[in-house]
């Protein structure tokens, strides 16, 4: 596949960009070449993309966890005490924020201190400005990156990168379907080729801005060839807007085999596709999120949820996991609960990170596989854009030839119906308007229909909705209850 | 046949157990008007004006549902839905908290019902029941 | 291998029986053919071989904790307590009725009364006698194991099994190595050998008891081709006794594809063997032990360990895994933390048993490789022992033919030195005395050597020293410390 | 060079630490009288008087510590090592319980010094040398 989008000219980059900083009184405070500076000052072990790309070529395994608070002085003790355990740093932002509700995150702020408690879910950091959020990198001795599932991360960008971030996270898709309602595609694409070329700019200017999309989508069941192709799309119109670190991510399904084959195979087939596409100057490493969905209330068992997602990160030599904690289902987690999940999942990864990974057949059928679905895919979603990808993106949406299962966006069709097969590996029942080899897709079915026969059932909603519930309930597959 | 109105409160986007709900609802005999995540205030209170609906069932996932619940009740009252019922559930506040102190708290809020994530939906539905024949008599008046 | 031991004949062992009964006071309450009744009512869900048998035939693996305090309406609840998650319940014998103190014993209940809390570090079963000990079983409704660590068992023997105890642990040799340290293999083999008998007495009887001789040894890096080889002796001289249900276990090390190719060698090697010895009346089952060396002390670490040993078992296969504890390395655990253990490893069983075991080469290649160790050490045991299984362990021992790491016995040599490869993988650095063929001895010298020039160091008594501290303080491989 | 004697007392029979403290202390430059495991107070002391030990060390990791060292002390006094130094390490009681409790506990009994299983032991050896010159004097002298 070959794609023909182009990077934004650096005069409309620069005429949008004055209406980007006028959106909130802190934009006004950015200043791109005092940051570029700032950036290259920073030590090399406070830079993300440094720092993974040493983890890489080690075959080391990193550890992230999630994190933000509403008030400046907590967020910082914050993140002071988890990089006892992290090796990297995250600052989650709120949800006000994700939506560009700035007044209303001021209110939250406000509420927060007269509570002594965040009210918030996260950092609002467009609300603090850059100085206060140079104040989160100084006072801590590790990179930090920008998480949060903003469909409009423009100005979030402007004001976290001058700040000082050096990784940022997201994608026109993947921070749009799965996080938002009613936001056109086009315009989270386009406003997220702008984070790429101002992420592109400072590369280009010597201050590597490490770029991650969102891999698990709505963690909820996604088929690993959906979530890979998203990715891989994503990577590549931030390489096409001149991004040179990139980090691929995806989110366990609790399957080893498939989530390991899915780690692999999204890292070889995004080096093929970027160098078929004249894209060499990138640094690619890959994320494994700790299973996304629905978490066993109980902390012991959350334990082991974790465990199992510690382990395979490791074993798919992935090349960072994030990080879940005990408290998961019950609500954002107590620095304690925090510094908890880093434990054991560095405990996990260090024991597991002196072994090596076996070839199996399965495994590597497994791997084959999912590169064939997602050339697949891809090759349909160039083809509907005429070549061009964002075009392709929003026809394919549009058309339901992409589609996440569970995302609460209108522009998702929502038809495509995954359930786990007898192995727990997750698998298309039906595959609504997504195009599959026909092979394929009866691959998929055998596998689901052998599940079938074990269950004495006919596959169908109930059996989704016990998966949904499966892993909260202490399995991974969702049998019938007696 | 009772109408409830469903829906995700504030800028709250998860989906999945508004979805599950949705079919709980349903198969236990109600109208389910389903206004999906990312519903306001506003929104709730017109869809429940709208289809003359008995209840509204708030999700609350994401940890804000503590600020975006805020004058819920006092709003129906405002807007003449004096006898709605209202139920919440999910994760109401941010962080891991003693249950007793979130359900006094949303229950003096106005609610009539607070729910754990883990709650058995089916009891619910019975609950739901219950609480219209309670409140509307048994027929299907408002 | 073909070896010769023989039965005990009925008259010495009821002679022998009489001198047993009499070492304790409680010995004289015990009434074989009335147990063996109270045996047949039992429930099929209170017998251990059943639900054994039932659990290998659906390729589940059942959970079992370890537990026992010194006061009978303690241990109990405690039991009452841990069934709620286990599938198999244990009573853990005290140190001193271990070492058949039966005064010490008694003192130690006597001051536990006074504390308010267990000064014993297990249940003195013998100091209780029969009716006392049935109220354990008709107090719980899973079957109940007897688990310890005494190399003249005889009298505990007796007494469990009367008071309906479905299974029972232990052998001649792996509980005296790594337990005591002055008792001879002469004695311990044949005081062993009647409780063999005695199993094998209810067993033809319609009673069918359970035994499970304890795989991990002293738990500290022993490789599996020596702990293999004395589980299938074990297996051997119970069967020999007339034991028709025998689990034989295995200590996790840590590397995934060793510790997997132990439990399958384990069962297919000990299958072979047992048959080629016309013994075809049995039952083999296997079990699993959770990371039996050094703990972190830090809860969430020890999480993941006990994570990584609910994988690895569920992945395997094995029959029963048993459990630790986040409290491990601090001490004996409250019922609360010992169900913490319980949960997780729950959790994970659950999520893995649905996943199908890889066959990769590496792991194909471990089993051959420890199948072909331990067959030519037993041909070697059994040589020695002019055919003769008995005489052949305790002159193995002598001549450091067979020897265990760490073990506290002055009849252990103690030459044979392992260490980990770079993977963890257990090999032999020095193998003292015990026959190794040379090519595969230098097959673990290569391996160590991958290891050493990575760490650049020659491997001795630090590497050993690093790997004996490395769980516990976070990896599986002791690197050096910088 | 000081002589001391190493064990782990009771019917205890947990190797491993035992086999470190021989190897730590003699390359920290004691004469270590290693008595192993499933060592009684009386083998101690008769070692200690036998060597003419500064110090006994005991280890105890089973948990029935608490049984086995009551009285050590006093024995100690009885046959004339009335300087012996003690001191006592590994998981002490049985359970988890607070340090400062066994640290007391064992005080109480006798015990110079009470250390927990993750102890540095390099730190230990500094610790006995320094004891041992104080209680003794500098020279090689009981
Ligand atoms: C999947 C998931 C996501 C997906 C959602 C995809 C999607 N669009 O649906 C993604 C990754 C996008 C996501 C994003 C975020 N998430 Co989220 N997410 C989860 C997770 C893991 C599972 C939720 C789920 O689907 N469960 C399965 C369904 C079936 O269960 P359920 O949602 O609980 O719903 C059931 C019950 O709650 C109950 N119920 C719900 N409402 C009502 C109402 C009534 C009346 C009744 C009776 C019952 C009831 O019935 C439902 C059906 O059984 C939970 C943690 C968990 N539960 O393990 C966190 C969690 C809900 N998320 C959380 C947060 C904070 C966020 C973010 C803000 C990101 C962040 N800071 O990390 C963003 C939200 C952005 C936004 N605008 O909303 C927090 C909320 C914290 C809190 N309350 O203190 C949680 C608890 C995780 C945590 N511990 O930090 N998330
Ligand atoms: C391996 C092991 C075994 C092996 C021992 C093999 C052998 N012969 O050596 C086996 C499986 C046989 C075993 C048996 C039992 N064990 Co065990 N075992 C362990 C385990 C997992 C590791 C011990 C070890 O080798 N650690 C590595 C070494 C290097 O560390 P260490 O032993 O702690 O020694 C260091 C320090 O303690 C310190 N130290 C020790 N003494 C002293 C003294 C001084 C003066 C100083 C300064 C320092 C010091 O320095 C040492 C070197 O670093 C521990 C739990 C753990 N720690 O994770 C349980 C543990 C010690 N065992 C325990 C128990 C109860 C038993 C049993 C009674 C069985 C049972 N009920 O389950 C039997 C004992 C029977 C008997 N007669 O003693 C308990 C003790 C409980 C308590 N204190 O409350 C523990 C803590 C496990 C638990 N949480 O239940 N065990």
């Amino acid at each position: 596949m070959l794609i023909n989008d182009c990077k934004i000219s650096q005069t409309s980059f620069f005429q949008e960009r004055e209406e980007v900083l006028k959106t909130w009184s802190t934009g006004k405070d950015v200043n791109i070449d005092e940051a570029i500076e700032y950036h290259k000052n920073l030590p090399e072990g406070k830079i993300f993309s440094k720092v993974m790309k040493r983890a890489d070529d080690n075959s080391q395994t990193l550890i992230q966890p999630r994190a933000g608070v509403a008030l400046l002085g907590e967020h910082i003790q914050l993140l002071q005490y988890l990089q006892q355990e992290a090796d990297l740093l995250p600052t989650t932002i709120d949800a006000y924020t994700r939506q560009n509700q700035y007044i209303e995150a001021e209110k939250g702020i406000e509420k927060s201190k007269a509570a002594g408690r965040s009210l918030l879910n996260g950092f609002p950091a467009v609300n603090y400005g850059v100085l206060p959020c140079r104040n989160v990198i100084e006072s801590v001795s590790k990179p930090v990156q920008v998480r949060h599932g903003t469909p409009d991360a423009r100005l979030l960008a402007e004001i976290t990168l001058a700040s000082g971030f050096t990784s940022f996270e997201g994608g026109g898709i993947s921070y749009n379907i799965p996080y938002a309602k009613k936001v056109p595609l086009e315009k989270s694409i386009n406003d997220w080729n702008y984070v790429y070329r101002l992420a592109g700019f400072y590369s280009e200017n010597g201050a590597i801005i490490n770029i991650e999309p969102f891999g698990p989508l709505t963690g909820t069941l996604v088929p690993p060839f959906i979530s890979n192709t998203i990715a891989i799309i994503e990577g590549l119109l931030a390489l096409k807007q001149g991004v040179k670190s990139i980090t691929l991510g995806y989110g366990q399904l609790g399957n080893l085999i498939q989530d390991v084959a899915a780690i692999i195979s999204l890292k070889e087939l995004a080096n093929e596709i970027f160098k078929e596409n004249g894209l060499f100057d990138y640094e690619l490493t890959t994320v494994f999120h700790q299973w996304m969905g629905g978490f066993p209330d109980d902390e012991s068992r959350a334990f082991a949820v974790i465990s199992w997602g510690a382990a395979t990160a490791a074993l798919s030599k992935a090349t960072k996991v994030i990080v879940k904690t005990p408290h998961e289902a019950m609500g954002i987690p107590t620095k304690e609960a925090n510094l908890q999940g880093l434990k054991a999942t560095k405990q996990m990864v260090n024991m597991l990170s002196d072994q090596v990974m076996y070839q199996s057949d399965l495994l590597i059928h497994e791997i084959g596989m999912i590169k064939k679905e997602v050339r697949y895919l891809l090759n349909r979603v160039t083809e509907i854009g005429d070549g061009n990808l964002k075009d392709g993106v929003i026809r394919a949406f549009e058309a339901g030839i992409l589609d996440v299962p569970f995302a609460p966006s209108i522009y998702n069709k929502g038809k495509l119906i995954p359930v786990r097969d007898n192995d727990g590996a997750v698998r298309i029942l039906d595959p609504g308007f997504v195009p599959m080899e026909p092979e394929v897709l009866s691959y998929h079915k055998e596998k689901i229909e052998q599940r079938a026969r074990i269950e004495k059932r006919t596959p169908n909603y109930q059996m989704l909705v016990d998966d949904i519930y499966a892993i909260s309930k202490g399995r991974l597959v969702g049998r019938p209850r007696k | 046949m009772h109408t409830i109105v469903l829906g995700v409160i504030g800028s709250d986007c998860h989906a999945v157990g508004n979805k599950i709900l949705e079919k709980v609802f349903s198969d236990a005999g109600f109208k389910v008007v389903n206004l999906g995540v990312m519903v306001s205030q506003d929104e709730f209170i017109n869809a429940a004006i709208e289809t003359n609906a008995k209840a509204i069932l708030v999700s609350s996932l994401y940890g804000q549902g503590e600020l975006d619940c805020e004058g819920l009740r006092e709003k129906c009252i405002e807007r003449g839905l004096d006898k709605i019922i209202l139920y919440v559930g999910g994760n109401l506040v941010v962080g891991k908290q003693d249950f007793d102190y979130v359900e006094k708290k949303f229950k003096d809020m106005g609610f009539d019902r607070v729910f754990k994530p883990d709650v058995d939906l089916i009891e619910v539905t019975k609950l739901l029941k219950d609480d219209i024949e309670q409140r509307f008599g048994n027929k299907d008046s408002k």
